[in-house]
């Protein structure tokens, strides 16, 4: 594996966790929490552990944002909803 | 076939039985049923737990028990010795009275469609309590941290009222913050050992002090960890969590949550010192100083905040902060007498606080809802029984002689003695302590017992039996260990013992 | 000892638990504190799952038939990982769930508020 | 900093006068300073917000202080990918080269984990079991969350789920669920064999419910999944996993009892314990996620 492309999603996590943290707008914190999930998914892939790469996409990226998400519906956060 | 030794089956047995009782509990409907089956499981462990605590003290053994095919350090194992089956008695004991002596409080507050999941969460909390007890590998006890901070966290919530769910993420949030520094610490210490058990580890460990390879990796995995048990035990920097939790909490939760769980973790932290960084690395690392120095500020610290509170479940949650204190300052002199003074301060705060708690309930019922030690006034008068109890409770606090309380501050005086340059400070803190417990618990013993004009016209409450039953029986166990203590602290040195060998 | 240039999956988990412990910190916005948190318990799998790495081996799962522990990586890290992952799920969902109940009675997000709004009810 | 230090320093002289070694101090000072920063936190909270920029500036500066310390820690821990690290033991050997026999599973991650130390997935199994009892705590509808308002919404959820037309949503749905949840099956039957196992494998399955149940609405998984179901499968899935589990250590730590067959470790039929575990962790998670789903929608399974 090359060292470049690691490197490279390395700090495209770094980008996301910091983007996350300075974003005001919810929706968008928890769809970049999304392709976090999504990245560190790849990396462990990457670290040949493919057991952890599954259970990351289908739980970080998957299960994790529908709750995020189904939560923001819930405390009125998104438009377009009736509770928005 | 060889001789199976039952007797050393018992941890095991113990903890998948609360499990699997609170696994079967959630196919119950009635609230009844699962108080039932969570009496009956508390009563089996902890009779199962006596033969341990008397088989082992007689056999002067400390042994461990594999987890399946795999000897050390391939697959787990549990470790059993007479501290660890002394605690095992005592939360059996602890959790047997608290439970049915608060059920009242249970069937009152938690919706009845709820109080199955109550006692699911009990019966996990017990199971996880015992794991950490026994437990002889770094990311079992993770994991069971976990569970336990799920299920006391639930065991918060079950009131339902708004103020308990502030209470729940506050407790939730500060909580996951020491698992989390917990579980950085444990992965740090595996990639610098190379190993999940607590004696492998400690090899390792003692390897690395002779090389200076890993030093300063060593010492902060030591800090995280650390910081990440007085987190979750609350030691007085870190106790933010608990009045507003404990507040919000039925009195059942509470008593348990400060009787039991945080000594857990407590128990936890010394099985650390002694399997994983040895007294010596804790020595050389001034880690056992830290300790020692935080310990001393949340006794005082502690008592000062209990000073300022009105309301008697917070000033019982900060007092649960200095009493903390207490264990960590026995902890922190780094002689095997002060950890005597502390594990025996354990006991004594596990059968007090409870008691204070049920009884602490049992007045603001009786007083209409209402917490403020003002509102309390003339408490006793209508609840005989629960004013003793409170007036003993208190009185062990304060260190009063023959109550328990009384005599974990002589061990921890006498302890001073053998920790140089400790001395002075020990008992200058202990003295300025024991005012404070006294200037904040004697003015609630007095409101509880001051008549008040027109008390004849409330109706004295009717107190059940088993609410009856279990303040009589924390009343006896409170004395029974301020007067017959020898017994019980020369388990505690042999278990110290064995466990640094 | 200087290993931080080959350390850099460590040097970016210990990055990564610094923002979340940040965010937990900083935050008022309960939903992003608890990004926050699982950020931080990513990192700290991030930083397992690389101790596990071992160059130039493949993952541990039976290939060719070759039965040589030199052959594959380390498979401890990946297992307490998993377990892990599992745990943060479920306080995921937990810790959401009580942001509901919240919000459903306190009608904020914002923590701050939230403790003032419950010590004004309590105070009566 | 510097009064910091000064304040740990007098304090330590006044307990006993040592010297402190200087990581130690360096680590104290990090300590302290995040101390103080939660006790201003939760204990005046009026003050905290009239000093909003003292407040972020010092998180940031503790989180910055944390990260220089834990920096400096990972230049000086072993080497990353170096197969000469302490995490490269016995241990590990062991579980490569012996544990196709032991366990007779292929995938030595879950072979581990199954087997060598079942112990902490029992408590991850109870975690899980826990996690979703809480939330039913919360969020199950009982008179003191669950208003008339309330009732109304889900009222016309439900009406809305029966007569919306959503075509994409639902012929997606329709096509896609089932090959979701095949999927799921095949990664939980192949669990020992290769990448993924119960956990991932009931997530899949759990999403594919959750698809299915967001394209045709909860009234209609209610015909054959409901809160009775739900029980049924967690706890018998959680008992069955115990019952295996207590088993084997049980003989394993008496030394009595049968092995159970470990097949010929690369075909469906192998290795032990570990596939009906697969299949009893699966389940759970599948019920799990999907109840997590349905209690945050409805409040109700």
């Amino acid at each position: 594996m090359s060292t470049g492309i690691q490197i490279i999603l390395l700090v495209f996590l770094i980008v996301c966790a910091l983007a996350v943290s300075f974003t005001k707008n919810l929706f968008i914190a928890v769809i970049v929490f999304m392709g976090y999930s999504s990245i560190m998914a790849v990396i462990w892939l990457l670290l040949e552990s493919p057991d952890l790469a599954i259970t990351e996409a289908a739980v970080g990226a998957g299960v994790d944002s529908v709750l995020f998400f189904l939560t923001l519906k819930k405390v009125h956060y998104l438009k377009g909803t009736r509770e928005g | 076939m060889e001789h199976i030794n039952l007797v050393h089956n018992i941890p095991f047995f113990s903890i998948f039985l609360a499990m699997l009782c609170g696994i079967i509990t959630a196919l119950v409907k009635n609230g009844r049923v699962a108080y039932k089956i969570h009496t009956i499981m508390v009563l089996v462990v902890g009779i199962m737990s006596g033969i341990l605590l008397a088989s082992v003290v007689k056999n002067n053994e400390i042994f461990t028990f594999m987890m399946g095919h795999f000897p050390a350090p391939w697959g787990n194992e549990l470790r059993a010795g007479p501290l660890e089956a002394l605690m095992a008695v005592t939360f059996s004991i602890v959790m047997l009275l608290m439970v049915s002596g608060g059920s009242e409080f249970i069937f009152k507050d938690v919706l009845p469609e709820k109080q199955p999941l109550y006692f699911i969460m009990l019966n996990a909390l017990f199971g996880a309590m015992l794991a950490l007890v026994y437990t002889n590998d770094i990311f079992t006890a993770y994991v069971f941290i976990e569970i336990n901070t799920i299920a006391s966290c639930a065991l918060i919530m079950a009131k339902g009222t708004p103020q308990s769910m502030v209470g729940t993420t506050h407790y939730l949030v500060i909580s996951l913050l020491g698992s989390g520094l917990f579980l950085l610490g444990a992965s740090i210490l595996y990639s610098i050992t190379g190993h999940l058990l607590f004696p492998q580890m400690k090899e390792a460990i003692l390897e690395i002090i002779k090389t200076e390879q890993y030093r300063l990796p060593l010492l902060v995995v030591t800090g995280f960890m650390f910081i990440g048990i007085a987190i979750k035990s609350a030691l007085f920097p870190f106790h933010s969590m608990l009045p507003g939790a404990y507040h919000a909490a039925i009195p059942t939760s509470s008593g348990i949550l400060s009787g039991l769980v945080l000594k857990s973790y407590v128990i936890l932290g010394i099985k650390l010192i002694y399997c994983v960084f040895s007294e010596y690395v804790m020595e050389t690392l001034k880690i056992t100083e830290v300790l020692f120095a935080f310990g001393l500020a949340g006794m005082v610290m502690g008592s000062v905040y209990a000073m300022k509170e009105r309301k008697m479940k917070r000033m019982l949650a900060y007092s649960s902060v200095a009493q903390i204190g207490y264990i960590y300052m026995g902890i922190g002199m780094g002689t095997r007498v002060g950890m005597t003074a502390a594990c025996f301060h354990i006991l004594a705060h596990a059968i007090t606080k409870t008691l204070l708690f049920l009884c602490c309930g049992s007045f603001v019922e009786d007083s209409g809802g209402k917490e403020k030690i003002y509102h309390m006034r003339g408490a006793a008068h209508r609840n005989l029984l629960a004013g003793v109890g409170y007036t003993v409770g208190a009185l062990s606090m304060v260190g009063i002689p023959l109550l328990a309380g009384f005599i974990s501050k002589v061990y921890f005086a006498t302890a001073s003695v053998y920790s140089s340059g400790k001395m002075a400070a020990v008992l200058i803190v202990l003295g300025v302590s024991m005012v404070l417990n006294a200037l904040y618990f004697l003015p609630s013993v007095i409101a509880i017992w001051t008549p008040v004009k027109g008390a004849e016209s409330r109706p004295t409450s009717s107190v059940s039996p088993v609410f009856a039953v279990s303040i009589v029986g924390f009343i006896i166990l409170n004395f029974a260990l301020g007067i017959y203590y020898r017994p019980i602290t020369r388990i505690i040195q042999m278990s110290i013992d064995l466990l640094v060998q | 000892m200087n290993h931080l240039g080959t350390n850099f999956y460590e040097a970016v988990s210990v990055i990564l638990f610094g923002i979340g412990f940040m965010n937990l910190l900083l935050q008022n916005n309960l939903i992003k504190k608890f990004i926050g948190l699982n950020i931080m318990d990513t990192a700290v799998y991030l930083f397992l799952a690389a101790k596990g790495y071992i160059w130039g081996r493949m993952a541990p799962i039976l290939t060719d038939g070759i039965v040589d522990a030199s052959y594959y990586i380390n498979p401890i890290p990946a297992g307490l990982v998993l377990t892990g992952i599992v745990v943060s799920v479920s306080v995921t969902a937990f810790s959401l769930a009580l942001v509901q109940r919240l919000y459903k009675h306190y009608g904020t997000l914002n923590m701050d508020e939230i403790m003032k709004l419950s010590r004004e009810e309590e105070g009566e | 900093m510097g009064e910091k230090k000064s304040v740990w320093e007098h304090l330590k002289a006044w307990v006993d006068g040592e010297e402190v070694i200087l990581d130690a101090d360096k680590y104290i000072v990090n300590r302290s300073k995040r101390e103080k920063k939660n006790w201003r936190r939760n204990f005046s909270m009026e003050y905290i917000r009239g000093n909003v920029k003292l407040y972020r500036f010092l998180s940031i500066a503790i989180s910055v202080l944390f990260i220089g310390i834990m920096l400096s820690v990972v230049n000086d821990l072993p080497e990353f990918g170096n197969p000469a690290n302490p995490a490269d033991n016995e241990v590990m050997e062991r579980y490569l080269e012996s544990g196709i026999e032991e366990t007779g599973a292929t995938n030595f991650v879950a072979g581990m984990i199954l087997d060598y130390r079942a112990f902490d997935t029992f408590g991850e199994a109870n975690v899980l079991f826990l996690a979703v009892m809480c939330v039913v705590l919360l969020l199950k509808k009982d008179q003191k969350n669950y208003s008339a308002k309330e009732e109304q919404e889900n009222r016309e959820d439900d009406f809305f789920d029966e007569n919306e037309k959503r075509p994409i949503l639902q012929i997606g749905g329709k096509l896609l669920a089932p090959l979701i949840i095949l999927y799921g099956i095949y990664v939980i039957l192949n669990g020992h064999l290769s990448p993924g196992g119960g956990f991932s494998g009931g997530t899949i399955i759990g999403a594919g419910l959750i698809l299915y149940a967001s394209a045709y609405g909860q009234k209609k998984m209610q015909t054959f999944f409901t809160f009775r179901t739900f029980t049924l499968i967690c706890v018998g899935g959680l008992l069955t996993y115990c019952a295996c589990k207590s088993y084997s250590f049980f003989t394993g730590a008496n030394h009595v009892g049968f092995e159970i067959p470990k097949g010929i470790p690369g075909h469906i039929l192998s290795a032990g314990f570990i596939l009906p575990l697969n299949i009893c962790v699966g389940l759970i998670v599948a019920c799990t996620m999907y109840g997590f789903y349905a209690l945050f929608t409805k409040g109700d399974i």
